[in-house]
């Protein structure tokens, strides 16, 4: 096995495929259009950071939440805030808590009552998606505070803000994996639950932690989005569901649990979007993109998310 | 506990099964003419496709495996079954069709069975990929929506011979099929393979092979289950079977098959598909209230998957 | 000098296996193997850990394909890509717990890959009709009921190794590899097997066998084959050798220190504290039971070398767990005189409990994750946020010398080590916690005599320490050599207590087979 | 006492969900109006085809006088709906025509709609440009027919060169990318052509990207959309735009054609259009330009931005189609 990391094979992989581009669709290469895939990705790499988490987890750790909940923080920090940029924080404050206790409470019916984690989150995602609807009835008032898409959207030094806040929240996930007890003991859980257990691991609380975590990032992934799309719809986060799993593993996070990186992940978004973005300035039909993004995203599998044999 | 005799392990369907009962008792308290041939028949003919998806989905998940191409599978041979048959075809462009449509759905299998056995990659992700593949093909088959059978094969789907509705047939012979299957090694391999894929391997099983060949039976279940599905809708769409691929997995686990594989059957994957499709007959005539039919759904799915967790924590409590 | 030669006047060996080489990555598993077995012979294949006994077995089996060298089988050459065509051939192999599927019966276990076909479908009538007569050579040593319906999962790991048996068995082989079968395998059921291996050598079969236990090296084999680093480096009529030089040829003529045990005066016995019973109390146990451990007192001192002795599974893995808090327990526990109930383990650490869990793969190590991380993950909490990197690798180092670890670096993952040095690893996450009261669940199960010997100087150094050790073994010997007291479980239940006069291997044997008053204190 | 079903398979709109709260409101108006009851069932949830038989299946086993459906599918719910019809349940098919016999469509043509679209972009640009396209679903009838009405329009304009054309699946958030993408890759946009459910989304695209020269684009009928109009055009005078209304208020419309066939009205059969010949074809209510911007933002300042400008028929126009 070489020893170059996942990540930077798919960071070299996206890097390559762009000026690739270029031979295809000579105007596809340019700063604006690099630029404007970084920042296309920066969303789907802020909606796959629990996700990761939650891949790392182990025990076929997996949250389909994820899209329900994105559209949950949208809509609540544009109900809350009503586009005044002074309620943002207090906006900040529920989303952060309530996508928390989404979280929650998938840690707990994943780990006491042990429903599996597909379909606990697959059926939570349910849950908030028709509790959205019951309380809205999809009539949903409120606005996109400034000080939010000014944040977003706005440039410094000719970059979207966008982007400093994903580098900053890669720094962050970073810190938490390596360099807290947490993420140690995440990756010890990933590996073997037994061991960490036996090793004086908190197995249930960090799966729990682990759980909320994804809850408590993917609403923020939610607010950012909104400082982005600056409209809330029903859809918003679904879209970003199974990109934001594809985006882990092509980014070399195994999906058994116990190894992976956010670095990874970040160069996974990377490569999606550049994909879907090259597949869009080629101008081939719908039928044949999809079809050619399938292939493409197999033979991206297979550079590096080739599962080993369990021993 | 785990069951610590293999007959236990072998009828993992029976929780499931007092699901249905429950279920079925508030379907008819609610909706009175339930057990009326015509209502039965309708409600069957709702659930024979996605039952069939969800027996192969089994086998796969069975396996240590699981495919989310499954919808997309079943849209790419449901335009291949329009395109080859129209509202005059006679019976040999039919049975041409048939067996284009089990061709193409083990082919379709059989790219999974490659990436996933042969290739190694994680399942999951691997048949969402594929899954693009086989949705921009049958896009490609057939751009625009439409296409018809002949009347008489779709009205003999809807048909009752001798009293019985045409899907109670299909259905009892999809649980023959099982109980068939059930005793040949390449099911008891599935087993085994799911259970401990080394170990399978040390004992001369051909672990890459069953596996392989899990994601081509679910190929050939996904082209019955779209037959199934033309033969209700006698149309063709593009993405007409992209919605069964949840329903089908969230099915299986309802009836007791563990996603981690090893365990489970087919018997509550059938049965799991009727406990799903009954809740929705639940939310009709239990008068959900408009704004609220989402929500109960989802709720008490979660809590049907939740039931048997919730009994063993309290369990466990007392003990 | 090694010398490859086999013994003269020889009749056709069944299979002889040449020059085999086999790498992994930079690591060379065997590099220039020999092996050669006749029909009713019992070949022991030694080696330190590490050596390649286990590769060589596989290579045997067709688990794993040889980089280089020749197979030949009954006189024609063997080539094998599956382990499939060697079982078919009449060759199979006994693993430890490599090839059973937890979630299938005994007898599905048992017909795996070869099951009996009537009518397009598999007879399971038959199936299990053979499974019993095949179970019935075992009847009278199995701990539970085995049944031909009987879930593996809900099995202990002794009777999972006979299933092992019996299904190497149901092959009907021609040459059978039994690779560490013994290990987890009690004195009772380690001689029906040696009973049946005599019966089957007299049948015409071929048998290789890998232990790490001297004693029934001499007891069963009639040749010996040494590695040593991949090579083999010698081969030795069992009459004509004595241990001391297979020791030798096994180490290539290092640390022989292992061995001294047998003479009572391991390093642990030897550093025994005189007086003992007047330091102070560090367990006491009051009606303590958990599942199968019947009520039990208990009164450990500081320093103290308590042993846990009997036949295999009669509850004493369960008793450490217990002690550990990963089971739930009743009755009154008192550590240092302050009561204390532990719900989980980490409760129990904190209190400076620590324990070496039997299975080390399924619960002591992280097999993909680095050394380091290995050593560490009792301890994070010590290192701060942000984690002190710096010193938590520093301190692991200085465990890794500590125990002589070998290794390339402390961040290649711990699955690359061999069995000895993983399992320091798993005792050495333990030390820099100095624990209070250290419980080890059979800790040298499938280690080689140079880190047993190893392990037991760490354990008289932690006794000297103040350290309390509670230590289950399967092994009589190490019990006999490194304790001062032995408790013996039966059923649960500590019938006797082995100490001074009665601490030998008759009352030791006469106490697990349930001989009542054997020694009772 | 007239009990209608409703069938609606797909929920996460904001489009349907003002479908139902008007119809909820219609059939409230229509009790007071005729002084007739009317017990509206609905069934509303994401369902696939399967499901959606399910839901015609049920609301035949509880009896319905009439079914309204918004189906998902243009044929696959023809059987079932037969059925219906053969019990003699009045049923009616909005938002998307149909062919199943015995079915009346109560619609707006959606080809006459793209056609009104790629009209005033045409005209806005004099005739000349480099345009892009941002479609919905490809191959969902109503975008196929849109796109019909819309190249229609465009053979009239030899100088309007399409220069890319891609989907963005009807979903804002995908509308946005697309044109993101656009945007950065293709130089000297000069019309952007879409459909609602995307425009907003473009729309926040181009005023990231704030390309020059900026692009006039074809809009769509919801509040927020008119409000980001508004500021676009304030930041750049050259931007203009058009909001074409497809109303939610049409399954309402059907409603109102349905209570007056259960009151024994019969379809007129010259009034019937459409490819199956079985279409009502509404009126779009009305179109949105630059001149009337102001005045309907003030008519809708109190709506949220998910509010789609709507219109439904009178009892009367409804009556007006019958014999
Ligand atoms: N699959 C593998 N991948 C990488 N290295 C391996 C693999 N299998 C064995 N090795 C390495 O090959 C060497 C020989 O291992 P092997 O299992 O044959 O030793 P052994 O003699 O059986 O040791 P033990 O007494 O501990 O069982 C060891 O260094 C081991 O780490
Ligand atoms: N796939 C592998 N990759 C790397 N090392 C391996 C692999 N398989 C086995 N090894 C190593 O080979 C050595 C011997 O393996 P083996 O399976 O014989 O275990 P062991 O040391 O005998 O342990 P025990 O007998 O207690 O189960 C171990 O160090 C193990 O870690
Ligand atoms: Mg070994
Ligand atoms: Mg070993």
């Amino acid at each position: 096995m070489s020893r170059v990391p996942p990540a930077a094979v798919a960071l070299l992989l996206s890097v390559a495929l762009f000026f690739l581009a270029g031979l295809v669709q000579p105007n596809f290469v340019n700063a604006a259009q690099a630029i404007n895939i970084v920042r296309l990705a920066a969303f789907l790499g802020i909606i796959a950071a629990g996700q990761t988490l939650v891949i790392i987890s182990g025990g076929e750790g997996i949250d389909l939440s994820v899209g329900a909940v994105v559209t949950l923080g949208a809509i609540l920090t544009f109900m809350i805030s009503g586009g005044s940029s002074e309620r943002l924080w207090l906006a900040l404050l529920v989303v952060l808590a309530v996508g928390a206790a989404i979280g929650l409470v998938n840690g707990l019916g994943i780990v006491f009552v042990r429903i599996p984690p597909l379909v606990m989150t697959l059926g939570m995602a349910g849950v908030v998606q028709g509790t959205i609807l019951a309380v809205t009835r999809g009539n949903i008032p409120g606005g996109v505070p400034r000080a939010l898409a000014n944040l977003v959207t706005g440039r410094f030094l000719g970059v979207p803000g966008a982007i400093y806040l994903w580098a900053l929240l890669g720094l962050l996930m970073w810190f938490v994996l390596q360099r807290t007890r947490y993420g140690r003991e995440l990756f010890a859980v990933g590996v073997n639950r037994r061991t960490a257990a036996l090793s004086g691991v908190n197995v249930s609380g960090v799966v729990v932690l682990t759980y909320t975590l994804s809850g408590l990032l993917a609403a923020l992934g939610g607010l950012l989005l909104l400082g982005f799309t600056q409209r809330v719809f029903l859809t918003l986060g679904e879209t970003y569901l199974f990109p934001s799993i594809a985006a882990v593993v092509v980014g070399g996070t195994v999906l058994a649990g116990g190894r992976g990186s956010y670095f990874g992940t970040m160069a996974g978004a990377l490569v999606l979007t550049m994909t879907e973005s090259l597949l869009r300035s080629m101008r081939i039909g719908e039928a044949y993109q999809m079809i050619v993004f399938g292939a493409i995203l197999v033979v991206l599998l297979s550079v590096y998310g080739r599962q080993r044999e369990r021993e | 506990m785990r069951p610590s005799s293999a007959w236990l392990r072998n009828h993992t369907y029976l929780v499931p099964l007092v699901l249905l009962v429950v279920a079925v008792a508030l379907n008819y308290y609610f909706q009175p003419n339930f057990f009326q041939p015509r209502v039965l028949n309708g409600n069957l003919r709702v659930m024979l496709p996605l039952m069939v998806l969800a027996a192969g989905q089994a086998l796969v998940i069975i396996a240590g495996g699981i495919d989310l191409s499954v919808g997309a599978m079943v849209s790419l041979v449901n335009v291949l079954l329009v395109t080859l048959v129209t509202r005059e075809s006679g019976p040999p462009e039919v049975l041409l069709a048939v067996g284009a449509a089990l061709l193409v759905g083990a082919a379709a299998g059989a790219v999974n069975g490659l990436c996933v056995a042969y290739l190694r990659l994680q399942p999951i992700v691997t048949t969402y990929a594929t899954s693009f593949l086989f949705s921009g093909v049958a896009l490609a088959v057939l751009p625009r929506p439409g296409g018809a059978l002949p009347r008489a094969l779709t009205t003999f789907y809807r048909s009752a011979p001798l009293g019985v509705p045409a899907t109670a047939y299909g259905i009892a012979l999809l649980l023959l099929l099982w109980v068939v299957l059930r005793r040949t090694r390449f099911v008891q391999y599935l087993y085994a393979v799911g259970g401990n894929a080394a170990a399978a391997r040390a004992s001369g099983v051909r672990v890459a092979f069953t596996r392989f060949l899990s994601y081509v039976t679910m190929g050939l279940f996904a082209a019955l289950s779209a037959m199934m599905l033309t033969l209700s809708t006698g149309s063709g769409n593009s993405r007409l079977g992209d919605a069964m691929t949840l329903p089908s997995i969230v099915a299986v686990v309802l009836g007791g098959t563990r996603l981690a594989g090893g365990q489970g059957g087919v018997v509550g994957a059938v049965i799991g598909v009727a406990v799903l499709t009954i809740i929705r007959n639940l939310i009709t005539f239990s008068n959900v209230p408009t704004w609220y039919q989402t929500l109960f759904d989802a709720v008490v799915i979660l809590l049907a998957l939740a039931g048997p967790g919730i009994v063993q924590l309290i369990r466990g409590r007392r003990a | 000098m090694p010398d490859r030669d086999p013994p003269a006047s020889t009749p056709e060996p069944l299979l002889s296996a040449r020059g085999i080489a086999k790498r992994y990555g930079a690591v060379r598993a065997l590099e220039e193997a020999s092996l050669s077995v006749r029909a009713g012979e019992v070949v022991a294949l030694l080696g330190a850990n590490g050596s390649g006994k286990s590769t060589l077995g596989k290579i045997i089996t067709g688990i794993t394909r040889p980089d280089a060298g020749t197979l030949t089988f009954d006189g024609a050459p063997l080539h094998l890509s599956e382990p499939a065509q060697a079982r078919r051939r009449g060759i199979t192999a006994v693993y430890q717990e490599l090839s059973l599927v937890p979630d299938l019966s005994v007898a599905e276990n048992v017909w795996l890959g070869h099951e009996p076909v009537r009518r397009g479908g598999i007879d399971r009538r038959t199936m299990k009709g053979r499974t019993a007569e095949l179970l019935a050579s075992f009847a009278g040593v199995f701990s539970v009921p085995v049944e031909p319906d009987t879930l593996v999962d809900s099995l202990p790991p002794s009777e999972r190794q006979l299933v092992e048996v019996v299904k190497a068995l149901a092959w009907r082989p021609r040459l059978l590899v039994l690779d560490e079968a013994t290990a987890s395998l009690d004195a009772r059921q380690v001689d029906r097997l040696f009973e049946l291996v005599r019966g089957w050598r007299e049948g015409g079969m071929a048998v290789v066998f890998v232990s790490h236990r001297m004693n029934e090296i001499f007891r069963v084999a009639d040749r010996a084959v040494v590695l040593r680093n991949g090579v083999t480096v010698g081969e030795r009529r069992i009459g004509e050798v004595d241990e001391q030089e297979l020791v030798q040829l096994m180490t290539g003529g290092g640390a022989v220190a292992a061995i001294a045990l047998e003479g009572h005066d391991a390093p642990g016995a030897a550093a025994a504290p005189p007086g003992a019973t007047e330091a102070p109390v560090v367990l006491e146990l009051r009606r303590f039971a958990s599942g199968v451990v019947a009520p039990l007192d208990l009164t450990l001192r500081q320093g103290e070398l308590v042993g846990v002795g009997g036949l295999q599974g009669q509850g004493q893995s369960r008793l450490l767990l217990a002690l550990f808090g990963a089971v739930p327990h009743q009755g009154e526990v008192r550590l240092e005189g302050a009561p204390v109930a532990f719900r989980n383990p980490r409760q129990a650490l904190r209190a400076g409990v620590a324990y070496v869990p039997g299975d080390r793969n399924r619960e002591g190590l992280l097999p993909v994750r680095p050394i380091l991380e290995n050593l560490q993950l009792p301890n994070w909490r010590r290192y701060g946020t942000p984690l002190r990197m710096e010193r938590a690798r520093r301190d692991a180092a200085a465990v890794v010398a500590d125990l002589d670890v070998r290794l390339a670096s402390l961040d290649e993952p711990v699955a690359n080590l061999s069995g000895g040095n993983a399992q320091k690893v798993v005792i050495g996450k333990w030390l820099s916690r100095r624990p209070k009261l250290l419980l080890l669940d059979d800790p040298t199960k499938g280690v080689d005599v140079n880190a047993k010997a190893e392990l037991y100087r760490l354990l008289a150094r932690l006794q000297a320490q103040g350290t309390t050790i509670l230590f289950h073994s399967s092994d009589d010997a190490e019990l006999l050599g490194l304790c001062q007291r032995v408790l013996v479980m039966q059923d649960g239940r500590v019938t006797a207590t082995l100490e001074g006069d009665t601490l030998d291997q008759r009352h030791l044997v006469a106490a697990a087979m349930g001989a009542q008053g054997a020694g009772a204190a | 006492t007239y009990t209608i079903g409703v069938s609606n398979g797909f929920v996460a709109s904001e489009w349907r969900t003002l479908m139902v709260q008007d119809l909820e409101e219609t059939a409230q108006a229509i009790e007071e109006e005729l002084g007739i009851t009317i017990e509206l069932v609905f069934e509303n949830a994401d369902v696939d085809v399967q499901g959606q038989i399910q839901q015609i299946q049920n609301l035949l086993n509880r009896g319905v006088d009439a079914i309204i459906i918004n189906p998902n599918d243009q044929q696959a719910l023809n059987l079932a709906l037969e059925e219906a019809v053969d019990e003699g349940v009045v049923v009616i098919s909005t938002d998307q025509e149909i062919g199943a016999e015995g079915v009346i469509n109560v619609v707006i043509d959606q080809t006459e709609w793209g056609r009104q679209n790629a009209r005033w972009l045409a005209e806005a640009l004099g005739g000349e440009g480099d345009i892009v396209i941002i479609e919905g679903f490809v191959g969902h009838p109503a975008n196929e027919d849109r796109m019909a009405g819309v190249e229609e329009v465009l053979a009239e304009y030899p100088n309007i060169n399409v220069v890319a054309r891609e989907s963005g699946q009807w979903d804002q958030a995908t509308g946005q990318r697309v044109a993101s993408d656009m945007l950065a890759s293709i130089p000297n946009i000069d019309g952007i052509l879409t459909q609602d459910g995307m425009a907003q989304g473009i729309l926040t695209a181009l005023n990231a990207a704030n390309p020059d020269p900026f692009p006039i684009m074809t809009g769509e009928a919801y509040a927020g959309y008119l409000r980001l109009w508004d500021e676009t055009a304030r930041n750049h005078p050259g931007f203009t735009s058009v909001a074409v209304v497809n109303p939610p208020g049409i399954a309402s419309s059907a409603l109102r054609v349905a209570v007056e066939i259960l009151q024994g009205g019969e379809v007129d059969e010259s009034k019937l259009e459409g490819p199956f010949g079985n279409s009502l074809y509404i009126d779009i209510p009305f179109v949105i330009t630059q001149d009337d911007l102001q005045a309907r933002l003030e008519e809708f300042q109190d709506r949220p931005d998910s509010y789609a400008m709507d219109g439904i028929i009178t009892q009367e126009q409804a009556a007006s189609f019958m014999r």
